[in-house]
């Protein structure tokens, strides 16, 4: 048991020591004096501003010392939970800016993974039944997959937003509202909220439904539903059984799309002006704000890390088989 | 000619290789140049595992395997390798994998000329191909371009078995190999490899049938987790087998014209295995054989006092 | 940011078929061909990513000016001139749409490609050598994997200052390889436990040989149909990173365009035109692509063909 | 009569059109009997062994009728044919070993399965327990996972599980051919224990080992290209086999005790026919020593002495 939670610890361990030394390579290693060139470049507004980012340059970047000194120190200032400061929000600090937008994003993701997942592995077991809806989720699926996240998201947008006027496609609340525990703000939380939701799910959903059909199929051949056949046991039985083998892999799965479907909130996020970590992004690129851009960054890896060891969690607790096996039962 | 000199296999198990499972525990036998050794074991025998290491597809963990009285663990090169190769090749169990499916069978045969003898002529070497096909007594015509699924099993057996004529081989190293074929064509391979061995070719037969081994072999060599039970020449250790455990296994063969039921069924312990009488910790306490006859050892899988 | 949608290996109804026993499975390229030319989704897939295809690389005889120039008024709907309409700028969307293509091929072949080859080196040897070797690259197989790639590639291309296709799609085919790893690993290690590896090595073949001579032929569908998953995801990742605003620095792309015309307003302002046209070929190429694995699927693997 | 089988034709759907697996077989199967089917692979005898419990997809039911207890089963329809599986027809899989659903517990899984039946568990267990004591497992498998269990003792858990209702007739298919020697054995004389206390009433051991089946099987039957060669009891096939074929696949196989220096056995040279276009005639016609012109002429399959049929012109 202890082995293999330390083996996908050590996983993510060396996952998060790779992404913060991207991080710190990236801005290093690139051509070009990278101090002259991100100051250049930010072409910042007020002289405060314009100081403190050559200062904290200089710090993080400590040019003067040697490289190891430079990652170590780059550490050092990484576990005070310190990012430096945002240039385009100057003088917040990029952890206080990041912390609150993670809110938005995850609100936007959690229900969109799992409910994609859920509905999606139902369609596709529905798939699995039946000619006739295999013949009309199959390719529904594939279409949803293949779709870019930002041009769902835009078509949604363009209609039930400003088509139909049915949702607004901006913003997380309406222009005139102040956050307060009104229904009225919750309502408009709520319409805010839903189209990038939508589009976020239905994406997912084709990958989860493609993948269920064909795992439901892979399963009702394998040899024990053959058996349970012989032994006369209904189709109800036997596709029950199939089904929920067939979710054992998906929850695998799971873990592997996130970083996808992260990587689609972004872009959805971008496309409604939804102030979560991807229109951060967004306005971090417009403005030059490499600070904020490296935040959001390890913020996402984090995220992703801990999501991946949840995900690992639950599928220890629900397959036998690797439950069995960690208590060293095996026949 | 081969020679095992207490040899034993682990396998790595565990991340990096932290514990291990010991397949093979001293098992010491030679094969001589038209002898055919055969080794019978259950699954988990360690029999295959031996196949492997001599044909140095697996490594040995202790002991040493040597052919003409070289160390083959020294054949670290590939030219070296390739020359070992030359003389010692195998067949194993499943025609089927043993030919890529989707290539024609007789690629196998190309392989061989691509690694041994690139210099060889078109038209030489097909005279060669067809001489190793007429030996295993396949008509060229059948096998030629022909995929592996539109042969049968004995027919793949013996183009494998042609494959390694092509070479200069003086040893033999078959897997189970007629242990997925039709009973109405495994005896035809079976006498193939007897006449092999008339030719002066040693056979190492790993099989888990005694009556096949016993149909073909010289010496036998039986095998139980690991380790070697009981060896001798065939026919002393079939008409005296000392054993327990090998008497067992005779007793659970199924044969023709005689049932169980009408065997006497041998009381447990009645006639104990002649090493524990020796050693009574097992093969912990003693050397791997003890000396019954002249050629004919005793061993014990025990290794923890209890009776075999 | 790939999205295997049904990673080959994952579902292990895509696996190749264990050919090779009795009678009655695949024989020859021969019917294979002609199972090809019958599966519908394939021919289907096939022809609309054939035509796209052709579109883009004629895309100098299609339209008669460079992509980026002013040809007419500003802010037109489709019609019989600009057949796609124009854009804020009065640059023609039509125009845009096939130089687009082009970009949208050659980051899906060049970034599906390095993907594919280094997914298979990694799949290969891991599967191939086994122990310590696959421990080594099994261990970062699984860091790469869940590192979110789409932000790797931001931030790469954050400090890039010239960005071209070709450096977008090295960098999108050195963090989107791992799933495909993984499958070919896992492949490799069941075929390699086969009896014709053996019999190659007792044939005096190198690793090497072995890998490319024995076993990827094995899986050589296997490996066209990872490598179409693979080009998918490349041009959706890149069709993202255009999208944020990390596009290539001139020429133009499907995702730029959606960049230029959200940029622009063209949501606000209803120019649908804008914004349809290049998320549509997109969509059309990859999903054609992912349908014709399936087909390719069905023609290689007997048992769905079945069904 | 607990079995009768006549003309039993089934085809197999390929790409390349229908394997005619079973060709016209007859054959009758008393109370109490145990009957060995014997064949190469390819010869049918699988075919023959499915598609008296379940045909796969790819199987069809051309012609011939299964009675059993004088009802006709009404093997080409899966959903009527439902009724009968479990609790008159049975079959022991030749993939015992992964034929346990993997995430279940097993006793959940012999609870679902009874009840998807419609029988109460309740009153089944005590049985159930007494029979897995019987093959030598404690009731305390029913608590755990198949991949907690060796090969052997699933096989053994398919065996009571399969043979729970009491099932007139058990199809038994290569229920050996995966283990050792010593445990083959067990197996075998436990088939052998479960007819003799009622809970099979007949049984068809489905192997392509002669000498296991002729341990355990009151009759044995040789199969050939789709059509059965020779049936007769264990005793008279093995010692006064009739058909050339049998004759053939007697003497290739070598016993205990016997070596190629003492006395060289040989093989049939030639293969089995092709069953996607089967030749007219005799099936073993080609390969056949005695073959003649009138074999050209599918023999019948005739009783030539009690109990004892084939169907071959020379047999007589």
């Amino acid at each position: 048991m202890w082995r293999y939670f330390g083996r996908k610890l050590l996983i993510y361990l060396f996952t998060l020591v790779a992404a913060v030394t991207v991080n710190w390579m990236i801005p290093r290693f690139m051509p070009g004096d990278p101090v002259q060139s991100r100051l250049a470049r930010a072409s910042l507004q007020s002289p405060e501003a314009s100081a403190a980012m050559a200062e904290y340059y200089r710090g993080v970047f400590g040019l003067d010392v040697p490289v190891w000194q430079q990652y170590l120190n780059f550490w050092g200032s990484l576990l005070r939970g310190d990012l430096g400061t945002s240039m385009w929000l100057f003088p917040r600090p990029v952890t206080e800016i990041l912390a609150g937008a993670v809110p938005y994003s995850l609100a936007l993701l959690v229900p969109a993974i799992l409910l994609s997942w859920y509905a999606g592995n139902k369609l596709g077991a529905a798939a699995a039944r039946g000619r006739w809806l295999d013949n009309t989720v199959l390719p529904l699926g594939y279409l949803l997959t293949a779709m870019p996240y930002m041009w769902l998201a835009l078509l949604l947008a363009w209609s039930l937003g400003i088509v139909a006027g049915l949702f607004p496609v901006a913003g997380a609340y309406g222009f005139g509202l102040q956050p307060s525990w009104s229904l009225a703000f919750a309502a408009s939380l709520a319409a805010h909220w839903f189209l990038p939701f939508l589009s976020l799910f239905l994406v997912a959903l084709g990958g989860w439904a493609i993948g269920m059909r064909n795992l439901i199929i892979y399963e009702l051949e394998s040899d024990y539903a053959s058996y349970l056949q012989s032994l006369g046991a209904p189709r109800r039985l036997v596709r029950r059984y199939a089904f929920r083998n067939a979710m054992l892999p998906q929850i695998t799965g799971l873990a592997v799309q996130l970083g996808t479907i992260v990587a689609g909130s972004l872009l959805t996020e971008i496309v409604f002006g939804y102030p979560g970590i991807g229109y951060l992004i967004l306005q971090a690129i417009r403005n030059q704000d490499y600070f904020l851009l490296q935040g959001a960054f390890l913020f996402i890896v984090i995220g992703v890390l801990l999501a991946n060891f949840v995900v690992d969690l639950v599928y220890v607790l629900v397959d036998p088989r690797v439950r069995v096996q960690m208590q060293g039962g095996a026949a | 000619m081969l020679e095992l000199d207490s040899v034993s296999k682990v396998f790595p198990r565990g991340a990096f290789g932290r514990s291990g499972v010991t397949a093979v525990r001293d098992v010491s036998f030679a094969v001589r140049p038209g002898e055919v050794v055969s080794l019978i074991g259950e699954s988990g025998s360690g029999k295959s595992t031996i196949g492997r290491m001599v044909l140095r597809l697996a490594s040995v963990t202790r002991g040493r395997i040597t052919f003409d009285g070289a160390d083959i663990a020294g054949l670290t090169r590939t030219r070296q390798l390739r020359e070992y190769h030359r003389r010692v090749q195998g067949v194993f169990q499943d025609p089927f994998s043993s030919c890529n499916p989707v290539f024609p069978a007789d690629r196998v045969l190309d392989a061989v000329r691509r690694g041994y003898f690139p210099d060889v002529g078109a038209a030489e070497w097909r005279d060669r191909v067809d001489a190793a096909l007429e030996v295993v007594r396949l008509d060229p015509a059948q096998v030629r371009g022909r995929y592996p699924h539109q042969l049968s099993g004995g027919q793949l057996q013996r183009l494998l078995i042609a494959r390694a004529l092509l070479l200069d081989i003086r040893l033999l190293v078959a897997d189970e190999v007629i242990s997925m074929l039709d009973a109405s064509t495994r005896i035809d391979v079976l006498n193939l490899l007897a006449d092999l061995r008339a030719r002066g070719l040693g056979i190492l037969f790993v099989t888990h049938d005694l009556a096949l081994g016993n149909y073909v072999s010289d010496t036998t060599v039986i095998l139980r987790r690991g380790r070697v039970v009981e060896t001798g020449a065939t026919a002393t250790v079939f008409a005296d087998p000392l054993h327990p455990y090998t008497r067992r296994l005779l007793a659970s063969v199924p044969r023709l014209r005689r049932r169980w039921s009408d065997l006497p069924d041998e009381p447990a312990g009645a006639r104990p295995c002649p090493y524990h009488e020796r050693y009574p910790r097992g093969a912990a306490a003693g050397p791997p054989l003890l000396a019954v006859a002249d050629d004919h050892h005793v061993g014990c899988f025990a290794d923890d006092g209890k009776p075999c | 940011m790939t999205r295997p949608p049904d990673e080959p290996a994952a579902g292990p109804a895509g696996a190749p078929a264990p050919a090779g026993h009795p009678a009655g499975r695949r024989t020859a390229p021969v019917r294979g061909a002609h199972f090809a030319l019958r599966n519908r989704k394939l021919v289907g897939g096939l022809s609309v990513v054939l035509l796209l295809l052709l579109m883009g690389a004629a895309a100098p005889l299609l339209t008669g000016q460079p992509p980026n120039a002013e040809v007419g008024p500003p802010n037109q709907p489709p019609s019989a001139r600009h057949w796609f309409g124009t854009t804020n700028f009065g640059q023609d969307v039509f125009a845009q749409f096939v130089y687009g293509l082009r970009s949208t091929f050659l980051v899906g072949a060049l970034g599906g490609g390095i993907a594919a080859l280094v997914g298979m080196a990694v799949g290969f040897v891991a599967g191939y050598r086994g122990g310590v070797v696959d421990e080594v690259l099994n261990m970062i197989t699984n860091v790469v994997l869940v590192l979110p790639s789409l932000a790797v590639l931001l931030i790469a291309a954050a400090y890039l200052d010239d960005r071209g296709v070709a450096v977008q799609s090295f960098f999108i085919g050195l963090t989107s390889w791992p799933w495909a790893a993984r499958a070919v690993r896992a492949q490799t290690l069941s075929l390699s436990s086969r009896d014709f590896v053996d019999l190659a090595r007792l044939s005096g073949t190198r690793t090497a040989g072995v890998i490319v001579r024995e076993i990827a032929p094995n899986m050589s569908s296997y490996l066209f149909m990872t490598f179409i998953l693979l080009f998918g995801g490349a041009v959706l990742a890149a069709a993202g990173l255009d999208f944020v605003g990390f596009g290539p620095t001139d020429g133009v792309s499907l995702g730029l365009m959606m960049h230029n015309a959200v940029n622009w307003g063209a949501l606000q302002l209803g120019m649908w035109w804008w914004f349809v046209p290049p998320g549509l070929g997109i969509t059309a190429i990859v999903g054609a692509m992912y349908i014709m694995n399936v087909g390719l699927d069905e023609v290689f693997n007997p048992r769905l063909r079945e069904m | 009569m607990a079995l009768q089988v006549s003309d039993l034709r089934v085809h197999y759907r390929t790409v390349r059109g229908d394997v005619r697996a079973l060709d016209g077989v007859t054959f009758a199967l008393a109370d109490g009997e145990i009957t060995g089917l014997a064949g190469e692979s390819g010869s049918g005898k699988t075919t023959l062994g499915k598609s008296l419990v379940r045909l796969d997809g790819r199987m069809r039911h051309v012609g011939g009728r299964v009675e059993l207890d004088g009802r006709e089963l009404p093997i080409g329809d899966s959903a009527r044919m439902d009724r009968f599986r479990f609790h008159e027809v049975s079959v022991i899989p030749q993939y015992a070993m992964s034929a346990l659903n993997p995430t279940r517990r097993i006793g959940t899984m012999v609870r679902e399965l009874l009840r998807s039946r419609g029988i109460g568990h309740r009153a089944v267990r005590p049985e159930l327990e007494r029979r897995l004591r019987l093959v030598g497992l404690a009731p305390e498998v029913l608590d755990r996972y198949p991949i907690e269990l060796s090969g052997g003792m699933k096989q053994r858990v398919v065996m009571v599980l399969s043979t729970l209702l009491d099932p007139a007739l058990l199809v038994a298919d290569e229920v050996t051919s995966a283990l050792d020697v010593s445990t083959q054995r067990a197996v075998a004389e436990a088939l052998v224990e479960f007819r003799d206390r009622g809970y099979v009433r007949s049984m068809i051991v489905v192997t392509h080992d002669l000498s296991l089946v002729y341990q355990i099987a009151d009759s044995i039957m040789v199969m050939y290209g789709g059509r059965l060669a020779e049936k007769a009891p264990a005793d008279a096939l093995v010692t006064a086999p009739r058909h050339p074929y049998t004759r053939r696949l007697l003497a290739a196989l070598p016993e205990p005790g016997v070596r190629h220096e003492d006395k060289r056995l040989a093989g049939i040279p030639g293969g089995p026919p092709e069953l996607l276009d089967p030749p007219a005639g005799c099936r073993f016609r080609a390969r056949c020593p005695l073959a003649d012109d009138r074999c050209a002429e599918q023999p019948p399959f005739t009783e030539v002495a009690p109990a004892h049929f084939v169907a071959c012109w020379k047999a007589g």
